[in-house]
């Protein structure tokens, strides 16, 4: 055994507090190293090239590189052996810039330290073994879950690009968030104007199948192999039958049912439409307010239904589609404005959220686009917006910013004052964010053409005085307390992961953050993959974004697909688990205990019982290894042995 | 010099600390109702009322012993050679074993067979020993030595053999080694008590009937021996566990590994039994003695025909260890007996034809 | 039940100012059937001015107290005086937060605190460990003239991760206790406005207008009498009535009581047991109480709705 | 190599690589200084690591050991750290028992974002350990 | 315990098995031993008496395939409970032959008690113990000889069992005393625990019989003790290998042991073995309130979590 180690200076950053000769020099007295040097960057080209001549010149089989982390430099140095004729497992690095050089004040503890990172690392390459990947086919069928713009995006992508795309979205229709808005900042065009087009495209593409009022139950399966099954939640209506006329919802007589397109803003009907753009623009029975499931008689639209499509006895189904590759694009939830008291949401019917006011707004709302306070029904001659509603306040658990409620408020002052010219807006703010394109300046139209009033600071409480809602909050540029006596007050209540998004999270093995949000590969280069390989994210559910980064994300996500399904066969990390059919006793204890159900049974001739893993389903975390009580299922490039050499080299002496 | 000594009862323990002075002494001690053979120190007592739980063999032939480390050496100018460093040296103390059973000492025999002439480990070990016997008062549950060749107060193997007799412990020296003792400090004339001596030599030689058949051994029936059905019928309770190769005093299998480290390591040879999967286990996970009925076969046939195949005399000196101590009671004399039954009739059968 | 197992520190206000309350309380628990349990010579809370000066002694003071709780090998405490309540609570938390606090202020006791005692306010010990079911039991006459807005100053439910009790910028609590034992209940915005607590005798004015507020609100929103679960803001608010209306041009008449003091009534107390006769606002006929009338029971407000559906 | 006779005890740790290892790393590159002691193995999960390798660690010369993975819910591999914690609280409770002190074992979790908190687990796990001393007879610092 | 019954039942079960494992006098009056019967005359050496040492349930999974019946007191009942929730054995290939059990000896106990004088024999008679010598006679009562998992036995009963014969009995002592020794163990300092292991176990010899013995050492031939790959362990006679061993045996028993002794009952050098998986077993029950061996519908806790765990707190550094 020939091991080569390369000791980095990494500039200073290492050899500053490393005597890195040193280290060289004690590692070339370690039996087994033939070949041990200092190098100002190993990681360049011509450190590199080092190692290759190195291994070509000193007949080396296994190589060390001492440097920065593995996470950072693993994969580079694995290629540089792998070019070099080695396969690429006999690579170890030693840790001793971020984990020693960078940490430690004593030179002469460092030092001690490097040397004996790299013995373990010596002890380590000297017990590993070469492995192979294998390669496997990829179903080129795409998943996208949420059907807002960002999933919509995605899916017509994957689709021009010739893939099958799977579009599952939770609602009856898709749109999501965005069909809901008025009109768009900063350019004040019309929302479902632009959207409408796109849940057409989605509609019409050949390629896509679309499963609406569906959710995503159970993922299995691996990159470029994905069985999933999918939950058609019971609409009561056959929708293969029903044409959207809507004759049914007309003459439904339960008038009380709540409107969740409209997030409550007025009732809707109990069998309804949730708007007149809807894709696909069938009609829903909602059994918590309809007759015939509540009193249980009724029945008017199945009289009146010309095309017999309504089904009272309809239950879930569960579909099953095979796909390759997975988008995430399940959107996101809002505050519940109860969880700040002092501002009255859900006591007061004056006190509305902003997404309720962009309702009012919207032509195709229930009030036809007048705005009219929830109380009496009168137009309001004064708004108070409020922003940061519960964004920014750890206290309440949000302690990011929601992005785009700047953004949106000063659109909504602009259009107050569209609808109305006689009202005053005003707008508590605590930082005014807004660093897309023109969208400053669209804020500051919202000032200065608009005569929009913006108070700098943080309202304290919203409370009722005779028929107006007194705001009570800081103005920090005057230095006193306002109250302003409001009509209406409009609450930028903060952007909130999806609700059920950690369940989801759960079925994809994807990982999310303290706020529910899912967690990117790498948040500057890598932003819409996962650490599950084939499952990419898209729009809000990674964190609150706009419109155009959503779709921007969304186009990313699809790209990231089209480049990974342009291949016919993945290659699997044969970094995986290992089974030594002589050793393994059959007891399947590591069936029970794998994360991703990747082992099974397997009888041998002769009857033996063994267990068995699928390669591609193997995720490499080795669970079962230290499940194992007669090691016979091996994690390879962590086996116990590779293990043990490491805590040999540190333990024994 | 004379080859009969005598200590009184108050001189024996004063005589065995004296002679650790000069020996590393090695006697059956108790500790948690346990005895087994420890080197005397200061504070541990020595118990001969009843057979010790192991044999003495590890004394000469040692659980785990180094035959020699390993260290690899390099020149610092050129890294990619490498040498191997090899000690082998030994540091044997002279030794002596006190209490050992008849079938304790005689055990060591067997062991001399195989090792004396090839082993230099074993060698020094066994020349720098002496053995000092002690006659029986009386069997315990599983003791078969009258069955196996031997007897209560079997002196073979013994270099010094001690009974107890008239309120003290009569020596009689067997060899040269025996007789070097004879002439430490304390040890008064035997001569007076040598009557005495054989009188209970004689009386405890009497008190174990033979269980198996076979003058002075037993000898087993190869046909018989051959039966799978008998193994397997006998061995369905065992539980291939080392019991008793290791409480044996005439089991001698070993395995030999390297544990190594980084820069170096020692060659081990250690104690293996018949009775464990992995004593015959290939490296490409064939298995010849796969069944523990194959095992046991195994154990019972290098004792009683293998061993008498090279070496002219079985490998078992009846201490009855693997019986008493067994977890499930495989009792070996009771085997050994069906399989001589067959023996008897083929030489009845042979007799009568002749 | 051992949760209705809590020792019972009336504080000093309560052996004064607030000897009402303290009467009122032990009223409504005899009625309730449960024991009031008094440390064995509690001492000072350490109040407002304990940690205004030294936080480790103040620590001490009140975990002195705790660890006579502890020493009765009771599992909480609950402090009628929100101010007592706090200063325990407080002391309790930062224990609990930070080891070396809680060494330090060990260090000063007799008997080391292990951190072991539940403080609540005795509101909170009677709205959650004995709760409104059980509270509506005893009721045995109606309070036909009262409205009630309850006021529930400032620290009762503040901060609220040390106080963690109720919602800190809407409570209901008191507002739920009043309803249970049938006496109408009004909401108002300023029900935990402050109400100037001790800034009484240094700034007058100050105090003057912000008690205006909180009175004028629950006047407007058609209360007829204010309850109270701190004797601070029972002196502010009826002591200084009178003040308040020579300084802000008001004329408000309205009695503050204790909430303890109208489930007393309607437990069939008599105003004098009950102390309501050492207020200084007349409650004139709204004590009067009468026959129960049956009505429909409402349901207890939630703190916080359920979130609906977002999409 | 033994540890710097006198200055260091031998603390091994195991961390997975998704996150405690990234967070050391974080640690690293916030130049948050802390103690020498530590050695680190990189393994891909905290449920990689059986017991058994605490319990040889500690036998053969580790004078503590010290295993941290990703929080809770945040395991790369889903479920990884739920039976790492099992196991090793299963372990911390057995050790005692053997007559080796508790304390010379920790187990935690550290993400990759949390470079401070890293540092403090290595800055009061170093801490605790000193406190108890060293298990083993420290040999003479060679070479 | 009446061994007329047991045969009777024995030969009933006999025709639909291949095989009936009870336990039949051994090559001492101190000894029983495993019998496995497959003809009813075998069945007529069947005893019943507390000489029934043997959790026969061990030989269970080593008889794949087989139909087998076995005979167990309740301590061995659990063993069959935890193969069936280990999915080790298959239930409609075993049929479970249940014995009431009121204490059996420990042959240990009962020669310390006569000074190791030979036994010449030995009977049972209302929970006392008769013990004859060549030198004397001796009654005992029968849990002054027992082992120690008898003096606090919850499960006299068979908890799992097709045919049941003889009377069930009542629990043996309280439940909370089952500990009682490990807490009063761990009462010793942590240096007097170390000496106490070095001591005891530096008595090992490595011959496995406690691993053998071990209804669920499952490895059994592929033990990590042995191999090399993985290579845990030297062959070393060495304290801190002896140790390991034991260590590895404890782990990996934990959450699984059902305590039936046999570790501690088979081992020559008398080390308490037993003692090791016990501790891990107070710590299962205190941290996820399961017992091994008790219900065959569970899940053994080390390979099963919650994402909430009710009573693992994260440990603080001081």
């Amino acid at each position: 055994m020939k091991v080569g180690v390369f000791i980095c200076h990494c500039g200073n950053n290492i050899a500053g507090t490393v005597d890195v000769a040193r280290v060289a020099e004690e590692t070339r007295k370690i039996p087994g190293v033939a070949y041990a040097i200092n190098y100002m960057y190993t990681c360049s080209e011509p450190g590199q090239d080092q190692i290759k001549d190195a291994i070509k010149k000193y007949d080396l089989d296994r190589i060390v590189v001492a440097a920065c982390s593995p996470r950072m430099h693993e994969l580079t140095f694995r290629r540089t052996v792998e070019k070099a004729g080695l396969n690429r497992y006999y690579f170890e690095m030693a840790n001793i810039r971020e984990h020693c050089s960078w940490i430690g004040e004593d030179r002469e503890l460092n030092t001690n330290k490097a040397m004996e990172a790299v013995r373990a690392a010596v002890a380590k390459v000297m017990q590993d073994k070469p492995l192979y990947s294998s390669s496997f086919a990829v179903n080129k069928r795409v998943l996208v879950i949420g059907g807002g713009v960002a999933g919509m995006q995605a899916a017509l992508d994957c689709a021009d690009g010739g893939h099958e795309v799977v579009l599952v979205e939770k609602s009856p229709s898709v749109g999501g968030m965005m069909a809901r808005l008025d009109k768009t900042f900063p350019t004040i065009d019309c929302s479902i104007c632009i959207l409408g087009p796109k849940m057409v495209d989605v509609a019409q593409h050949d390629l896509i199948k679309l499963y609406a009022y569906s959710e995503v139950e159970e993922v299995k399966g691996y990159v470029g192999n994905y069985q999933i099954k999918i939950r058609k939640k019971a609409t009561y209506v056959d929708w293969t039958k029903c044409t959207g006329c809507g004759e049914c919802m007309e003459k439904c007589p339960s008038k009380d049912a709540y409107d969740s397109f409209n997030f409550g803003v007025a009732p809707t009907k109990a069998i309804n439409i949730p708007f007149p753009q809807a894709i696909p623009k069938k009609a829903k029975i909602d059994p918590t307010y309809c007759r015939q499931f509540t009193k249980g008689k009724c029945g008017v639209c199945a009289k009146i239904c010309p095309t017999k499509a309504i089904n009272y006895e309809m239950e879930d189904e569960i579909v099953t589609e095979e796909v390759g590759a997975i988008v995430v694009a399940s959107g996101y939830g809002l505050l519940d404005i109860e969880k700040m008291g002092e501002y009255g949401g859900g006591r007061y019917p004056d006190v509305i959220t902003a997404i309720q006011y962009e309702r009012l707004l919207n032509a195709s709302g229930p009030t036809s686009g007048h705005i009219v306070r929830p109380s009496d029904h009168e137009e309001p001659k004064t708004v108070v917006f409020v922003s940061c509603c519960g964004s920014r306040d750890k206290s309440i658990g949000v302690p990011y910013c929601s992005n785009f409620c700047c953004m949106y408020i000063a659109k909504q002052a602009i259009l107050t004052k569209d609808h109305m010219p006689d009202s005053q807006s005003y707008v508590f703010y605590m930082d005014i964010r807004s660093p897309g394109k023109g969208y400053d300046e669209f804020t500051r139209r919202a000032q200065e053409e608009y005569g929009t009033k913006y108070i700098r600071g943080r309202v304290s409480r919203i409370f009722p005085k005779g028929k107006k809602m007194v705001v009570r909050g800081a103005d920090t540029l005057l230095g006193t307390t306002v109250e302003i006596e409001a009509d209406l007050v409009v609450l930028a209540n903060a952007v909130t992961a999806a609700p059920g998004a950690p369940q989801l999270a759960e079925k994809l093995h994807i990982s999310y953050d303290t706020n529910a949000f899912y967690v990117e590969s790498h948040p500057k280069l890598r932003p819409v993959e996962t650490n599950t390989s084939g499952v990419f994210l898209a729009g809000c559910a990674q964190g609150p974004k706009d419109i155009p980064a959503s779709v921007g994300q969304g186009s990313a996500a699809a790209a990231k697909v089209l480049s990974m399904l342009s291949k016919d066969f993945l290659e699997n990390d044969p970094a995986i688990a290992q089974v030594n059919q002589n050793a393994c006793v059959g007891c399947l204890k590591c069936v029970k205990t794998c994360p991703f159900q990747a082992i099974v049974e397997e009888e041998l001739r002769g009857g033996k019982v063994v267990a068995k893993v699928i390669q591609t389903v193997c995720a490499g975390c080795g669970v079962c290894t230290s499940t194992c009580p007669c090691g016979a299922i091996q994690l390879q490039h962590f086996t116990d042995n590779q293990l043990l050499a490491e805590v040999n080299a540190l333990c024994l002496s | 010099m004379t080859d009969k000594g005598y200590l009184p009862q108050d001189k024996w323990e004063p005589f065995i600390e004296s002679l650790s002075n000069d020996f590393r002494v090695y006697a059956p001690c108790e500790e948690d109702g346990v005895i087994t053979f420890q080197v005397l120190e200061k504070g541990k007592k020595v118990d001969l009322s009843r057979p010790s739980t192991s044999a003495p063999k590890g004394v000469m032939f040692p659980q785990s012993e180094r035959l020699f480390s390993f260290d690899f050496k390099k020149a610092p100018e050129s890294p990619d050679k490498m040498a191997v460093e090899l000690d082998a040296s030994t540091n044997m103390p002279e030794t002596v074993i006190i209490g050992a059973r008849p079938c304790d000492a005689k055990g060591f025999l067997t062991y001399d067979r195989v090792y004396l002439e090839v082993d230099p480990y074993y060698r020094e070990r066994r020349e720098k020993t002496t053995v000092v016997g002690f006659c029986c008062n009386g069997p315990f549950a599983g003791c078969f030595c009258t069955s196996a060749g031997g007897g209560l107060a079997e002196k073979e193997g013994s270099d010094l053999f001690v009974t107890e007799v008239d309120n003290g412990y009569f020596l009689e020296a067997i060899t040269e080694k025996g007789k070097k003792l004879l002439g430490r400090p304390m040890v008064e004339d035997g001569a007076s008590h040598a009557d005495a001596a054989s009188k209970k030599q004689e009386q405890a030689s009497k008190a174990l009937q033979k269980v198996i058949p076979g003058d002075p051994e037993p000898r087993i029936s190869r046909e018989a021996f051959e039966s799978d059905a008998f193994w397997d019928e006998v061995s369905a309770k065992c539980l291939s566990c080392g019991v008793c190769t290791y409480l044996c005093p005439t089991c001698y299998c070993f395995n030999i590994t390297d544990e190594a480290r980084l820069e170096g390591g020692e060659r081990v040879r250690s104690w293996d039994a018949c009775m464990f999967h992995h004593f015959t286990l290939e490296a490409s996970g064939h298995n010849p003695r796969g069944r523990k009925a194959m095992r046991l076969k195994q154990r019972v046939g290098h004792k009683f025909l293998y061993y008498v195949d090279k070496y002219g005399t079985i490998a078992c000196s009846g201490c009855g260890r693997c019986i008493r101590h067994c977890p499930v009671s495989v009792e070996i004399s009771g085997i050994v007996a069906r399989l001589t039954e067959g023996a008897q009739e083929d030489q009845k059968a042979a007799e009568a034809r002749s | 039940m051992a949760d209705k197992d809590y020792a019972y520190y009336p504080g000093c206000s309560l052996e004064g100012t607030g000897s009402a309350y303290d009467a009122s309380i032990r009223l409504v628990m005899q009625a309730l059937g449960v024991e009031v349990k008094e440390p064995h010579d509690w001492s000072c809370c350490g109040s407002t001015p304990a940690h205004a000066v030294d936080h480790l002694l103040a620590g001490a003071l009140a975990a002195r107290n705790l660890v006579l709780v502890q020493k009765m090998g009771l599992k909480g405490v609950s402090a009628p005086c929100p101010s007592c309540f706090s200063a325990l609570k407080t002391a309790h938390y930062r224990m609990a937060k930070s080891k070396a606090f809680k060494d330090e202020v060990n260090e000063l006791l007799d008997v080391p605190y292990e951190g072991t005692v539940d403080v609540r306010s005795t509101l909170q010990f009677i709205y959650e460990n004995i709760g409104v079911e059980e509270v509506a039991r005893p009721v045995k006459l109606a309070l036909p003239n009262m409205k009630v807005a309850p006021y529930y100053g400032c620290i009762l439910n503040r901060p609220p991760e040390i106080a963690q009790f109720d919602d800190p910028e809407n409570p209901v609590s008191m507002d739920n206790l009043i309803s249970a034992v049938g006496v109408e209940v009004v909401d108002y915005a300023f029900k935990m406005e402050c109400c100037g607590a001790a800034f009484g005798v240094p700034r007058k004015d100050m105090v003057n207008k912000l008690t205006h507020k909180v009175l004028s609100m629950a006047i407007e929103a058609g209360a007829n009498c204010i309850a109270v679960a701190c004797p601070l803001c029972q002196q502010n608010l009826d002591l200084r009535q009178a003040q308040v209306n020579a300084a802000m041009g008001s004329s408000f008449n309205i009695p503050v009581l204790y909430f303890s003091q109208i489930m007393g009534l309607t437990y069939g107390f008599t105003p004098k047991e009950l102390g309501i006769d050492k207020g200084v606002v007349d409650p004139g006929n709204l004590i009067e109480t009468g026959p129960i009338v049956p009505k429909e029971v409402e349901k207890p407000k939630k703190t916080k709705a359920a979130a609906k559906e977002a999409s | 190599m033994p540890e710097l006779a006198g200055k260091e005890l031998r603390i091994v740790g195991f961390l997975c690589n998704w996150c405690s290892y990234g967070g050391a790393d974080t640690a690293g590159v916030g130049r948050f200084k802390q103690p020498t002691d530590l050695r680190i193995i990189r393994v891909p999960c905290s449920g990689r690591i059986d017991p058994l390798f605490v319990v040889k660690a500690l036998i053969n010369g580790a004078d503590g050991v010290l295993v941290s993975g990703c929080h809770p819910r945040d395991c790369h591999y889903s479920d990884g750290n739920y039976y790492a914690r099992r196991r090793l609280e299963m372990l911390k409770q057995f050790l005692p028992f053997m007559g080796i002190d508790g304390k010379r074992f920790h187990y935690t979790w550290v993400s990759a974002s949390e470079g401070q908190r890293w540092q403090k687990v290595v800055t009061d796990f170093t801490r605790q350990v000193h406190g108890i001393g060293p298990l083993h007879e420290k040999k003479e610092a060679a070479k | 315990m009446n061994a007329q019954e047991l045969r009777k039942a024995a030969k009933e079960v006999l025709p639909s098995v291949d095989v009936v494992i009870g336990q039949r006098a051994g090559f001492d009056p101190l000894h029983a031993e495993p019998c496995f019967a497959t003809k009813p005359e075998d069945v007529d050496d069947f005893i019943a008496s507390p000489l029934c040492v043997h959790n026969l349930a061990s030989y269970l999974p080593s008889l794949k395939g087989k139909k087998v019946a076995v005979v167990v007191k309740g301590c061995d009942s659990r063993t069959v409970v935890q193969f069936l929730e280990e999915g080790l054995i298959k239930r409609e290939n075993v049929t479970v032959i249940g014995v009431p059990c009121s204490g059996i000896i420990s042959v240990k106990k009962v020669l310390e008690r006569v000074s190791h004088e030979p036994i010449q024999s030995i009977s049972f008679d209302n929970e006392t113990v008769t013990v004859k010598t060549n030198k004397r006679e001796e009654k005992i009562p029968l849990l002054e000889v027992a082992p120690g998992k008898c003096t606090t036995c919850q499960y006299p009963n068979p908890l799992i069992f097709d045919v049941l014969v003889g009377q069930k009995l009542e629990p043996r002592g309280s439940a909370e005393a089952v500990y009682d020794d490990i807490r009063e163990f761990e009462t010793k300092s942590l240096e007097e625990r170390k000496e106490y292991w070095e001591k005891t176990l530096g008595r090992c010899i490595r011959c496995y019989a406690c691993r053998n013995a071990c209804p669920l050492c499952v490895c059994q031939e592929s033990c990590i003790a042995e191999t090399r790959d993985p290579h845990w362990m030297s062959q070393k006679d060495d304290p801190k290998e002896k140790m390991t061993f034991h260590m590895i045996h404890a782990i990996h028993l934990a959450g699984r042991c059902t305590e039936c002794g046999e570790c501690e009952r088979v081992c020559p050098m008398d080390i308490p073995l037993g003692q090791l998986k016990k501790k891990i077993n107070m710590g299962m029950k205190e941290l996820y309130d399961y017992v091994p061996g008790i219900n065959p519908e569970e899940k053994p806790p080390m390979y099963v979590f919650k994402v909430e765990e009710d009573k693992i707190e994260e440990h603080e550094l001081s």
